[in-house]
């Protein structure tokens, strides 16, 4: 796409390529995304099947443990992972879309327009997403992974929203905007070719932010038994782990390993985006 | 001053307004009927059947049109009357509310005001020496990304498991009574302090990177190195560094209000701890509407209320708000 | 020295008044009923410190802001309100401009082919000479395309992208530039090859050029007619050399007297206090009994008092 | 070792920005002297190491080295002392007024509380009798003394340039650098901040000052000496009237014809800029760093030509200066 090709001799693709916390996020996350792909193929055991005696450490044959009831806490981890992802990245797409669009329309037409949507914006972000989320979930009668994403992305986009219009405002009034408008170029052609365009590496790193945010909120909510009625969540491997006492009856793995599994995947992310943080803007980037 | 204010109360009155708006909507419009549902759990109780039905078929006014029902809603909420829970009947939702949200100020209040200030401390300690930074940043990413819940329950293991030193669920023991007496106060508190620290800890690590960053860019602004070329120690530098760093947070507090009260939620539900947010938790797995929307909206409110006082603070505190609004374009 | 012709543009009570915030609106009067023309073959100068509103009428007759009133005419039709991208194309076609910052005047990610792609996409989309065209525009502007085009916009110096984008107007052959201090940003050595070319293109093209600048000696150097500007008002127009030599008012005389000269120091006896200006032009105000420009001399205008709002000065804290 | 009148004496000073890229050659084997009671202007093209000049005396750090020569304020060589020693002087011995003087205030403090702030720093105590010099000072600067109580955002440009003026000059410091501080002002506030400059020294505030800008003109109007630097080295130094009316350096010249002044239009003369561009100061080799611009180079310009002194102190690196003749306009 032409546009990709400029973006790649971009400066600022150099310094994020080069950043530390860049590439130990990266690499943690590729092995995490690894995990979720390759982990179903090679486990012996599906999700539900009881694989052996319950109550049992990690070891050999079970490499995070059995639940209580016996089923293999690796594989419903893995396939957990998958939903997780999934959801996160689909939430995460419709978080930035919206946000973008809301963003630059705000940020590059001002007036009324942005006054409204700024205050629209304002709204969502002062409610307690994750209170809304339970409203909507549990009158849901079905609960699918898709829907959930929908959910869930329509909460979060306000970070997105902010970032993107204080970006759009700034670049609206620099003097390649004007030059465009005294060229008679078409208002889209501005907003992708001079404005979008010059937030690209903004917008990624939004993203990611969105990614997170949806994962958060999604996994809060499996966590408290609204998360998709069917198949199994990183969310549900730990309700069910509070629910039947595991930590109690001495089974930490049931509940803790999942979570550090999430835990690593959020970390790799702040990484990636603390990092991507230093190589945009040069005042943080510290010689 | 005025227009900051101005703008400020529009955006919760809209807020509020918003929240009222869909705690109606939803059981209206939403597919399935909740009305049915909740009757059907009464088939057991002789004789509360015919009361329920009138109750919630007039609360909810169904036979009128829908503006009215809309209007009843506005009526009655205002009245205070929030309808009737189900799991506890035939207590007022508005009783279950007053003494939820003690336990809710108790926990989020001293935690959250807590990983503020200690977190802004070690985000500027940080940002300032580079040594520290190398090992106490990874440090603060990863408390920072840790789910709340999943925190929790490494909490629990840890300190309520392991080294048993602390209890970790209720907010007492079920044996004691509650009052001033010291028993109680010291129970109390054993069992308050796990879901403190956890919600202390998580929060920690935002304000902390926060305020690393904030520190290197003002570190490095121009009045930095104006002060230091006129002879100013490192001292005066940080201290106004840490100023205007500071004043972002202020507003990244209120900002930050909305994931940290949903933290609570999920908190409350590991400790089982009786805030708004393990009150809410529990309607939505008994289908118990009424306690489930009193609570969103008590928490929406509890959200708005805590917004305002920190924009409030803030604008006394920043200079800059009351002199941008004097000047003009 | 050619005599005026037709006036290709006028302005005629030129007013810009910016309002900020939705419920009690503030208001900052930028322009104050500024009339002027501009002559083909012809440099006018607009001079006026930071914050005197002379960056905002380049905008203005760029149409890149709509005025609060007053009239633009464009060859003796009112362009003021012009809508819809087809009719402002054509006045494009005329009218070009070029910015104070080169640096900030290019989309960063693209080639400055793209600055000549966008003008023939929208105003020569027949051309099949294009690369020829530009060739032969960079080669008037002595630039050598061989070492610029294809080129990013950091790779090149500001003095090269200032030429490019007069190189981009002479392309669209405009008959109007308007040009913000397009040389603040340049050493004092590359300037002058810009401003000569500004002025050889002006004269050969009979290109009429608005050429705005806060530096008095490039305004005399450069222009045959000068529009004095002080906050928002125009204060005095007239041919350059007339306006220079005899100034007649108080804001002009001042203005002068604070340019430094190679041949003479100040006369630092004589006490110099930039904020009583403010005072002293709203007495001169007050004691002329005409209302508005008065012809001091031939082709010599001067502002004698403002007939209805005055912009309000900042004399608080001044010791005054 | 200074005797009665020298502030300052550089000697071979070189100091260098090391990047990734190599050395950055900004301040290369410069010497001059400041004596008490006297404003040295500094005056070159914008990358010519004038405003390095300023940092290496004042704020010296990385990436900025010191690689060789000497600094002596007062008999103390800067580049030696310790950060604790050099911050003992500052403000008291030498200060700077800053290029960017407009954002030199932070935004949450009053201007009494910095200056309070600032003078504790030197053990001195911001009591009545302080304070009352501070209002005098304002009346010199012509500001009423309630920008004291004011917010740096609350005041214009003109204003803020003046409150940093009086700041850098509270403790009557024996040098003041003033790097570029008219560049950013309206025309009228240049005069009033240039006269204001010379008036701190005819009445002895500050002991001596260095004028830093690329205006050769307003330098000229209170400048006893000028020295015009090129690409990271002194071209000429001597006295001002000498300078403008009698320059001897190629570039020196140059620098003066391209100056457009009020008289001159261009269908009269065509003013000629100086063609070509400064060179990049990274890892630049031997030789006058003019030639690749000047028109009277000859072979000898390959190779660094040495201080000469024409006339008593007046200074001068070029190999060809006798043959241009020395009767610009006698």
């Amino acid at each position: 796409m032409f546009l990709w090709k400029k973006i790649k001799n971009n400066e600022n693709i150099y310094y994020a390529i080069t950043n530390v916390k860049v590439q130990i996020g990266f690499s943690l996350f590729f092995l995490i995304v690894l995990l979720a792909i390759i982990g179903p193929m090679i486990t012996r055991y599906t999700y539900t099947e009881f694989a052996g005696p319950g109550y049992h450490p990690p070891s050999g044959d079970y490499w995070f443990g059995t639940t209580l009831q016996g089923r293999d806490v690796f594989t419903q981890t893995v396939f957990g992972l998958r939903s997780t992802i999934l959801v996160g990245f689909i939430g995460g797409l419709i978080a930035s879309f919206i946000g973008v669009i809301i963003g630059l329309v705000a940020g590059y037409k001002g007036g009324l327009l942005d006054e409204a949507l700024m205050m629209l914006t304002n709204v969502v972000l002062t409610f307690p997403t994750l209170a809304v989320l339970i409203i909507v979930a549990a009158y849901l009668p079905y609960r699918g992974i898709v829907n959930m994403a929908v959910l869930v992305g329509l909460t979060v986009w306000p970070w997105t929203a902010r970032a993107v219009r204080s970006q759009a405002m700034s670049l609206k009034s620099s003097r390649f905007v004007d030059l465009s408008r005294i060229s008679a170029n078409n208002v889209f052609r501005i907003l992708f070719e001079d404005i979008a365009a010059n937030m690209f590496s903004y917008i990624f790193m939004v993203f990611i932010l969105q990614f997170m945010g949806t994962i958060l909120a999604t996994v809060g909510l499996e966590f408290l038994g609204l998360g998709p009625t069917r198949g199994i969540s990183l969310g549900l491997i730990m309700q069910n782990a509070v629910n039947w006492n595991a930590l109690e009856l001495g089974m930490w793995w049931w509940g803790i390993i999942p979570g550090l599994i999430l835990t690593f995947m959020i970390v790799s992310l702040y990484f990636i985006n603390t990092g991507l943080d230093e190589a945009f803007n040069p005042k943080l980037r510290e010689f | 001053m005025g227009k900051y204010f101005g703008k400020k109360l529009a955006i919760y009155l809209a807020t509020f307004f918003v929240a009222v708006t869909i705690n109606w909507l939803i059981p209206r419009f939403m597919p399935g009927d909740p009305i049915l549902s909740m009757l059907a759990q009464f088939q057991g109780l002789e004789g509360g059947q015919e009361i329920i039905q009138s109750r919630f078929v007039q609360s909810f006014g169904l036979d009128q049109p829908l503006i009215y029902q809309y209007l009843n809603f506005w009526r009655s909420l205002f009245r205070g009357d929030l309808g009737v829970s189900i799991t506890i009947y035939p207590r007022p939702v508005i009783d279950i509310i007053r003494n939820s949200i003690l336990f809710d100020i108790i926990v989020v209040l001293p935690a959250v005001s807590l990983s503020w200030i200690i977190g802004n401390k070690a985000g500027a300690f940080s940002g300032f020496n580079k040594k520290a930074d190398s090992f106490l940043m990874p440090f603060f990413y990863f408390l920072t990304s840790s789910p709340y819940f999943w925190f929790a329950i490494v909490v629990v293991y840890v300190f309520g498991i392991r080294l048993n030193i602390f209890p970790t669920s209720h907010a007492y023991s079920s044996g004691m009574t509650p009052g001033f007496t010291l028993p109680f106060i010291i129970n109390f508190i054993r069992h308050w302090f796990l879901p403190f620290f956890t919600m202390f800890l998580v929060g920690l690590g935002g304000w902390a990177i926060g305020m690393r960053n904030m520190i290197i860019y003002e570190k490095k602004a121009n009045y930095s190195e104006y002060m230091k070329s006129l002879g100013a120690k490192d001292k005066m530098v940080r201290r106004y560094a840490f100023r205007n760093g500071v004043l972002p947070q202020v507003t990244g507090l209120a900002i930050q209000l909305g994931t940290i009260i949903s933290g609570a939620i999920l908190v409350q539900m590991v400790f089982s701890y009786p805030g708004l947010g393990y009150r809410m938790v529990q309607a939505v797995q008994n289908q118990d509407y009424f306690l489930l929307q009193g609570s969103f909206l008590a928490l929406i409110t509890m959200a708005l209320a805590a917004n305002f006082i920190v924009d409030i603070v803030y604008m006394i505190i920043d200079p800059r708000i009351r002199a941008s609004y004097k000047e003009e374009k | 020295m050619n005599e005026k012709n037709e006036a290709i543009l006028e302005a005629e009570r030129l007013t810009k008044i910016f309002s900020s915030g939705i419920i009690n609106k503030d208001y900052t009067v930028a322009v104050n009923n500024a009339s002027f023309a501009l002559y083909p073959g012809r440099v006018t100068s607009l001079v006026g410190e930071s914050g005197s509103g002379k960056t905002t009428i380049g905008r203005l007759i760029l149409k890149l802001i709509d005025p609060t009133s007053g009239t633009i005419f464009y060859r003796g039709e009112d362009i003021t309100n012009i809508q819809g991208r087809n009719s402002k194309k054509d006045y494009y076609r005329q009218v070009q401009g070029v910015f104070q910052d080169p640096f900030s005047s290019f989309n960063p990610l693209f080639k400055i082919n793209r600055v000549f792609e966008m003008l023939f996409r929208e105003f020569k989309p027949e051309a099949n000479n294009k690369k020829e065209l530009i060739c032969q525009s960079l080669e008037e502007v002595n630039l050598n395309p061989g070492r610029i085009l294809d080129k990013y916009p950091h790779q090149l110096s500001g003095g090269q992208l200032q030429r490019l984008l007069i190189a981009r107007a002479l392309l669209l052959d405009v008959e109007i530039l308007v040009a913000d201090e397009i040389i603040s940003m340049l050493d004092a050595s590359t300037r002058m090859g810009v401003l000569n070319l500004l002025v050889d293109i002006c004269r050969d093209k009979g290109l009429a050029i608005l050429f705005i600048t806060h530096d008095l000696n490039l305004g005399y150097y450069l222009s045959d007619d000068t529009l004095i500007l002080h906050e928002g008002n125009l204060v005095e127009r007239g041919a350059t050399t007339r306006v220079y030599e005899n100034p007649y008012h108080p804001y002009t005389q001042m203005l002068f007297e604070s340019v430094p000269d190679i041949e003479e120091k100040w006369d630092r006896s004589r006490e110099f206090i930039p904020e009583q200006i403010t005072e002293v032009v709203e007495e001169f105000y007050q004691n002329n009994q005409e209302e508005g420009y008065k012809e001091v001399e031939k082709n010599h205008y001067v502002l004698m008092s403002l007939p209805d709002n005055s912009s309000p000065g900042v004399t608080e804290y001044f010791q005054v | 070792m200074a005797d009665n009148g020298t502030v300052l004496e550089v000697k071979d000073l070189k100091t260098y920005y090391r990047v990734m890229k190599g050395d950055v050659k900004a301040v290369d084997n410069l010497n001059f002297t400041v004596r008490r009671g006297e404003i040295l202007g500094v005056v070159g093209e914008s990358g010519c190491g004038k405003s390095t000049l300023a940092y290496s005396l004042i704020s010296l750090k990385k990436p900025l080295q010191h690689i060789s020569g000497e600094a002596n304020l007062l008999g103390q060589d800067l580049m030696q002392l310790s950060g604790r020693e050099k911050r003992k002087l500052k403000l008291k011995n030498i200060s700077i007024i800053p290029q960017y003087a407009l954002d030199a205030f932070s935004p949450t403090k009053k201007i009494k509380t910095f200056i309070k702030d600032l003078v504790k720093q030197h053990g001195r105590r911001a009591d009545k009798k302080f304070m009352d010099k501070v209002r005098e000072r304002f009346k010199i600067v012509n500001l009423s003394p309630s920008v004291l109580d004011r917010y740096s955002m609350e005041l214009s440009g003109g204003m803020k340039q003046r409150v940093v003026m009086l700041i850098s000059s509270l403790l009557d410091p024996d040098l003041l650098i003033a790097d570029e501080i008219t560049s950013a002002l309206d025309v009228t506030s240049q005069r009033f901040v240039t006269t204001l400059l010379a008036d701190l020294r005819d009445e002895g505030i500050i002991g001596s000052a260095i004028f830093i800008t690329h205006d050769l003109a307003t330098l000229y109007q209170i400048a006893d000496r000028i020295l015009v630097m090129y690409a990271g080295r002194l071209a000429e130094l001597g006295a001002a009237d000498e300078i403008v009316h009698n320059p001897r350096h190629p570039y020196t010249r140059d620098l003066i014809n391209s100056l457009p002044r009020i008289g001159i239009q261009h269908k009269d003369e065509r003013l000629t800029g100086i063609k070509g561009t400064p060179p990049d100061l990274t890892d630049i080799g031997e030789g006058c760093r003019f030639r690749f611009r000047c028109q009277h180079r000859t072979v000898e310009c390959d190779s660094t030509p040495k201080m000469e002194e024409p006339r008593q102190r007046h200074y001068i690196r070029c190999w060809n200066y006798k043959s241009l003749g020395s009767d610009q306009n006698e």
